[in-house]
């Protein structure tokens, strides 16, 4: 059996006197689609930081891709195959689309210290390309990002982790603020992420969580309350309880 | 649009300057910390050309000011640029010690006499044979000073000097004078130039109980050094003040107040000098400018003085060696006194007076007390 | 050693009151104000020339060096500053470097390049003596008024709604406005108490420093600049402490170590924001 | 879709306006030699602008401290020349080594922190070292400053203040800032240059992307100084003289001035804000020598006022 993709051996994190995260264990497959929900304050947004690096775990380890990377900094874990979006957009204002991208695809390719040779080389033209047309950016490809409509913004974002050719792809609400009209974009192009790459769905939206997401799990004020398929989800009283019974779509 | 820009400002820097029209570049600092020598100096030289007209020899002078921020480089390509593009037959200025250096190897390869009108430094002359001083050295005043500490019962003395070349020729000169004439310096301490707080130091001074400090600061800082001294409570231990003329001003003395009174200074230049010449010269500035002269205003004064002397001799001739020669052994009665520029070092030889701050008709002034007549450069005597 | 420690404390409520009003620009308001020195300037020159001119009283003219630079402050912020609240820090660089640029100038056209003094009365000349320790009267003054502006500043600007709302304002202008608060009125207060701070700041500092002339706004600009960031731009709390610290270590190098003195407080000053990368005295983790 | 290549690679082209920009420089030195000084102390103070435009307008670093490197790379060509080294290019390579490893080693103070922790930890950076050259004076000459001479370069062309020195000493700062411009244009637009623009846009992203910020601001500041460094070596073989202003705050505050007039972010910023700073002062200031700054005040609030941008973009070559 290889190893999974990305892996949580009991992860700790307190704040003080405040247990953030408490004891949290889990495993992405390669290939997963796994989703992440929870009440507000459950402590998504710090688990997110641990697995990334952003923060260190006061207990417990991070394993990607079968070793073992706790003290292995942010940017490293990226290009060990971990990559993430952002709930709130971070994108480069100034750049186009087609930049950002090619940036990413230089630094996956190891090129970013190359400050000599033009950024455009006529090699990663074609990823560039390809990632354009697969999440609908051919059309504002040389538009600086500030610009873009707010869906075209969130499109982008998927876009530049997916650059990385991560192993584990963690997506933070991928539709958070999405108009309507633009959300089966979003929907598409989640539809047609790589097969192989495992991926983390943090989302409060259960539509597109239980249309995406082959397993869930249930965070409930920083350790997981419980795991499972849809189904056994939506039927496990204690989830009605903390979180379904409050308000499904918070 | 650029291009036309360049062009046009390019083109406005080319004055064609007439043969019968001697051009003076007066380099000096009329912005920044140094802003006050250039406005005394810039003052000093209008007025004489105002009182003796701006004809000489034939000649008509025309002065040229420009503002070297007090940065070398600048000075040095606006020294560069009055000598090629204004056909300069003399420069004149330099505020501050660096600057007169940088356009010595200017002064020697034009062949144009540097007129220095302000920094103080010893070494200056020796730059370049085209340089002559009309200022002052800070041994000539330093020195001077610590033989008539010596001689009125001052034992034991702490200097306090700003950190760069004045400030330490002043130290040397004064520390040394004083150690021949059987004196004691206990400590020669030294301030940042950029300093806004004498408290620490003087307070050292207190604690070392000597007969008096010796202070020398770049004119601006005078009055802080004053105020703090009499706030520390030195002047009640009954420690004396004594310095160069830097520290009492004329410029800024009238608004020292009280805490100046008293201060002992040796120097070349008191707007209170008691002759006829001095009397004409501070009334005649303080209408044209509404301030009073000081030490800079005579220097720049003298500058064009000399000037005039030199195209007289030379009957409106004005290449640089010969105006050089005619300058060499030049004699004139300054407001100052009597000055001289010694042939072998073209620096100036003048009276040497001991003040001390009093009130006269309301305003503060140094008034002299003693004459140490006809004072040459110590530094450069030594080296014979 | 109690005098040195007395003498460093005067300095540092020297340099208190001449940051104080860029602490509260700064740090409360955001706005990068290089042209505080020609507020202090101002100030300055107010408290000399009613004093040399028109013989007003040293003490009596102080109100009037916090009040004109505090008019002139509001007529400029209404004006002209107002435009560039949130506009880049480069922008307000630039906009406030060209004032200073056209202050020097016009106080060297108009009063001359003289610097102008202050003749404190007799009663704040002289020197108390007690058991050995001693201190100016002046310094001794400054470090009891400043100290009193400091504590007035803190409740009024902390303790007081006017406080709260400023920080409100200064956070989201947009929503302090819809909450009911008057985001003009508050940022034309807080600049007016910034701008006469400067001003107070400028009579009271002019004695100890030799004066104050034209080149006043750039002289001690750096220094202000240096207290602030130690402080943590945070306030007035932070400024004052800054100060001090500068103030007390400044006096004692000098004193015990006078030859390395010019290098002491850029030295503090770097070896604290290196270990409290913004300032003693910051509260999270401001931009 | 093939114009994506294009679109990469648009900045890479030389456009009309940049070549006739740098034709015109070659032109009005030749055309001018009269005011070649100033047009050789405006290149410089527009190379040290560049320096500057790498970290504040490529990364997003602010600084105060460029002057530490402007006078440390000045003093080098001095004492170089002082030793029996006069070939003024020796000079001004030999000016990026010690610029670069002080650079590389106060980089670190400029990663945490707001942007006044960066101007103030870069200013008191600047203030010490010019405090050292002042007591150091047996190297420095202290505050007296450091006279020497240069060698003519490559044996034939002479440079200083006499006959066609001024001409060669433009001619020769023209070519340091071309060559330099050129560098950092092939920076700009290498992925590293872009990574740069990632950082400074949004830090967050990039290290989401595998950049660390961190290192990229350390590189980039170490090659800022070098640039800096080559500058200050310019400007003390041109003018053969070093002096301790050369480290002075109003250095570093005039040198921002002019990379903000001139526009951030885009290399030619620097250059044509130091123009326009300088020919202004030397227009204004011959006028009026002492009330000079008041206009060039003026200057910069209506600049500020009716909007640097709108204007930077009426001058901006090709973006």
């Amino acid at each position: 059996m290889t190893a999974p993709a990305l892996e949580a051996r009991g992860l700790s994190r307190r704040f003080g006197g405040l247990v953030a995260t408490d004891n949290v264990s889990f495993s992405l497959q390669p290939g997963a689609r796994q989703a992440l929900i929870g009440p507000n304050g459950a402590g998504k947004t710090t688990l997110i930081n641990l697995l990334t690096g952003v923060l260190k775990p006061t207990q417990g380890a991070v394993w990607l891709a079968g070793r073992d990377v706790t003290h292995v900094s942010a940017s490293q874990r990226v290009r060990r195959g971990l990559a993430r979006t952002f709930q709130i957009n971070q994108l480069f204002p100034d750049l186009s689309p087609a930049e950002s991208l090619g940036l990413a695809i230089s630094e996956r390719e190891g090129r970013g210290w190359d400050f000599w040779r033009a950024a455009g080389k006529r090699e990663i033209v074609a990823e560039i390309e390809d990632l354009l047309t697969r999440f609908n950016l051919s059309e504002v490809y040389d538009q600086p990002t500030r610009a873009l409509p707010y869906g075209k913004q969130r499109l982008l974002e998927i876009a530049l982790a997916l650059a990385c050719r991560p192993r584990a792809l963690l997506l933070d609400e991928p539709a958070a603020g999405v108009p309507e009209e633009e959300r089966h974009d979003i929907l598409a192009a989640l539809a047609q992420l790589p097969a192989d790459v495992a991926i983390l769905l943090i989302e409060h939206d259960m539509d597109l969580v239980f249309s995406f997401a082959a397993r869930i799990s249930v965070l409930v004020a920083g350790r997981l309350l419980c795991e499972g398929t849809p189904e056994e989800i939506a039927a496990d009283p204690r989830v009605r309880a903390v979180y379904l019974g409050e308000d499904a779509h918070g | 649009m650029k291009a036309a820009i360049l062009i046009s400002a390019l083109a406005l820097g080319v004055v064609p300057a007439m043969a019968e029209d001697v051009t003076v570049g007066m380099i000096l600092p009329m912005t920044g910390p140094s802003a006050s020598t250039g406005k005394q100096e810039k003052a000093g030289a209008e007025l004489y050309i105002a009182q003796h007209g701006d004809k000489v020899a034939g000649k008509t002078i025309k002065l040229l000011v420009k503002d070297d921020t007090g940065a070398a480089d600048v000075t040095k390509r606006l020294a560069q640029e009055a000598i090629a593009n204004d056909h300069a037959a003399a420069l004149m200025g330099f505020g501050l010690t660096p600057l007169a250096f940088a356009v010595a190897p200017i002064a020697t390869e034009a062949k144009v006499p540097e007129i220095v009108t302000a920094a103080a430094t010893a070494v200056i002359t020796e730059k370049s044979p085209f340089i002559v001083r009309t200022s002052f050295t800070l041994p000539q005043a330093s020195a001077p000073m610590a033989q008539w500490a010596a001689k009125n019962g001052i034992k034991k003395v702490v200097t306090i000097v700003t950190d760069y070349g004045p400030g330490l020729d002043a130290e040397k000169w004064f520390g040394e004078t004083f150690k021949h004439e059987g004196g004691e310096i206990i400590e020669a301490i030294r301030t940042p130039l950029k300093n806004p707080d004498f408290a620490p130091f003087l307070q050292r001074v207190k604690d070392d109980k000597p007969d008096a400090v010796f202070v020398f600061v770049p004119s601006g800082f005078g009055a802080m050094v004053m105020k703090q001294f009499i706030e520390q409570g030195l002047a009640k231990a009954g420690v004396k003040l004594i310095g160069t003329g830097d520290v009492t001003d004329d410029d800024q003395l009238n608004g020292m107040g009280e805490a100046a009174l008293g201060v002992v200074t040796a120097h070349h230049y008191s707007a209170s000098h008691d002759s006829p010449e001095n009397k004409a010269f501070v009334t005649a500035f303080e209408k044209a400018n509404g301030f009073r002269p000081n030490f800079m205003g005579v220097a720049a004064y003298d500058g064009m003085a000399l000037l005039y002397h030199a195209l007289e001799a030379t009957k409106g001739a004005t290449d640089g060696a010969g105006l050089i020669e005619a300058m060499k052994g030049a004699k004139w009665m300054s407001p100052r006194g009597p000055v001289e520029i010694d042939p072998d070092t073209r620096d100036i030889v003048q009276n040497m007076y001991v003040r001390k701050v009093e009130k006269k008709d309301g305003q503060l002034y140094n008034m002299e007390f003693e004459t140490i007549p006809m004072v040459k450069d110590p530094f450069k005597a030594t080296k014979k | 050693m109690l005098t040195l420690l007395l003498d460093g404390i005067a300095y540092g409520m020297l340099l208190f009151v001449l940051s104080a009003g860029l602490a509260v620009t700064l740090g409360l308001m955001n706005f990068i104000n290089l042209a505080h020195g020609a507020f202090a300037m101002l100030g300055g020159y107010v408290t000399a020339l009613l004093m040399n001119r028109a013989g007003v009283p040293f003490l009596a003219t102080l109100p009037l060096a916090f009040l004109i630079p505090a008019a002139v402050g509001v007529a400029l912020e209404r004006t002209l500053y107002r435009r560039l609240y949130g506009a880049s820090p480069l922008d307000q660089v630039l906009f406030t470097i060209g004032l200073v640029f056209m202050a020097m100038p016009a106080a060297n056209y108009l009063l001359g390049n003289q610097p102008q003094q202050i003749n404190l009365p007799d009663f704040l000349h002289g020197r108390l003596e007690f058991q050995g320790v001693g201190i100016g009267v002046y310094r001794l003054f400054t470090i009891l008024l400043c100290g009193a502006i400091a504590a007035s500043l803190q409740i009024f600007l902390v303790r007081t709604r006017f406080g709260a709302q400023l920080r409100a304002a200064v956070d989201d202008s947009r929503v302090a406005g819809g909450m009911g608060i008057n985001v003009d009125l508050l940022f034309a207060i807080t600049f007016a108490v910034g701008s006469g701070l400067a001003g107070l700041g400028g009579a009271l500092a002019a004695d100890v420093v030799g004066g104050v002339d034209p080149s006043f706004p750039l002289k001690f600009l750096v220094i202000m600049l240096i207290v602030v960031s130690i402080g943590g731009a945070n306030g007035v709390l932070g400024a004052l402490f800054g100060a001090l610290l500068l103030g007390v270590l400044d006096v004692l190098g000098k004193y015990y170590a006078p030859t390395i003195g010019a290098f002491i407080i850029y030295a503090v000053m770097v070896a604290t924001l290196t270990l409290r990368p913004n300032g003693l005295f910051a509260k999270g983790d401001r931009r | 879709m093939t114009d994506v290549l294009a679109h990469l690679r648009r900045r890479e082209r030389w456009g009309v306006a940049e070549i006739a920009f740098w034709l015109a420089l070659v032109a009005g030195i030749v055309a001018f030699p009269a005011r070649a000084g100033l047009v050789n102390e405006a290149l410089i103070a527009g190379l040290f602008a560049l320096s500057l435009d790498l970290i504040l307008g490529l990364t997003g670093i602010v600084s105060l401290g460029q002057a530490a490197f402007f006078g440390v790379g000045a003093y080098t060509a001095a004492i170089l020349a002082n030793a029996g080294y006069h070939d003024p290019l020796l000079g001004v390579l030999a000016a990026i080594v010690p610029t670069a490893l002080i650079g590389f080693l106060t980089a670190p103070l400029l990663l945490r922190g707001s942007d006044l922790t960066r101007l103030m930890v870069t200013m008191g950076v600047a203030l010490m070292l010019g405090e050292l050259a002042n007591r150091e004076d047996g190297l420095t000459g202290g505050a007296d400053g450091l006279n020497f001479t240069v060698a003519p370069l490559f044996g034939r062309f002479a440079i200083g203040s006499f006959g066609e020195g001024p001409r060669n000493a433009a001619l020769f700062s023209l070519a340091v800032l071309f060559a330099l411009l050129f560098v950092a244009r092939r920076l700009a637009r290498s992925p590293f240059g872009i990574s740069l623009t990632a950082v400074r846009e949004n830090r967050l992203r990039a290290g989401a992307l595998g950049i660390s910020a961190a290192w990229r601001i350390v590189a980039i500041y170490t090659i800022s100084a070098a640039f800096a460094g080559v500058a200050g070596a310019l400007l003390a073989e041109t003018t053969q003289i070093a002096s301790l202003d050369l480290f002075e705050f109003h250095r570093s505050a005039n040198v921002m001035l002019m990379l903000i007039i001139g526009g951030a972010g885009y290399l030619y910023g620097g250059v044509i804000g130091a123009g326009v700073f300088i020919l202004v002062r030397d227009v204004v200031s011959a006028e009026t020598p002492e009330y000079w700054e008041f206009w060039i005040g003026l200057m910069l609030v209506a600049l500020v006022l009716f909007g640097r941008e709108r204007l930077a973009n009426l001058v901006r070559l090709r973006r």
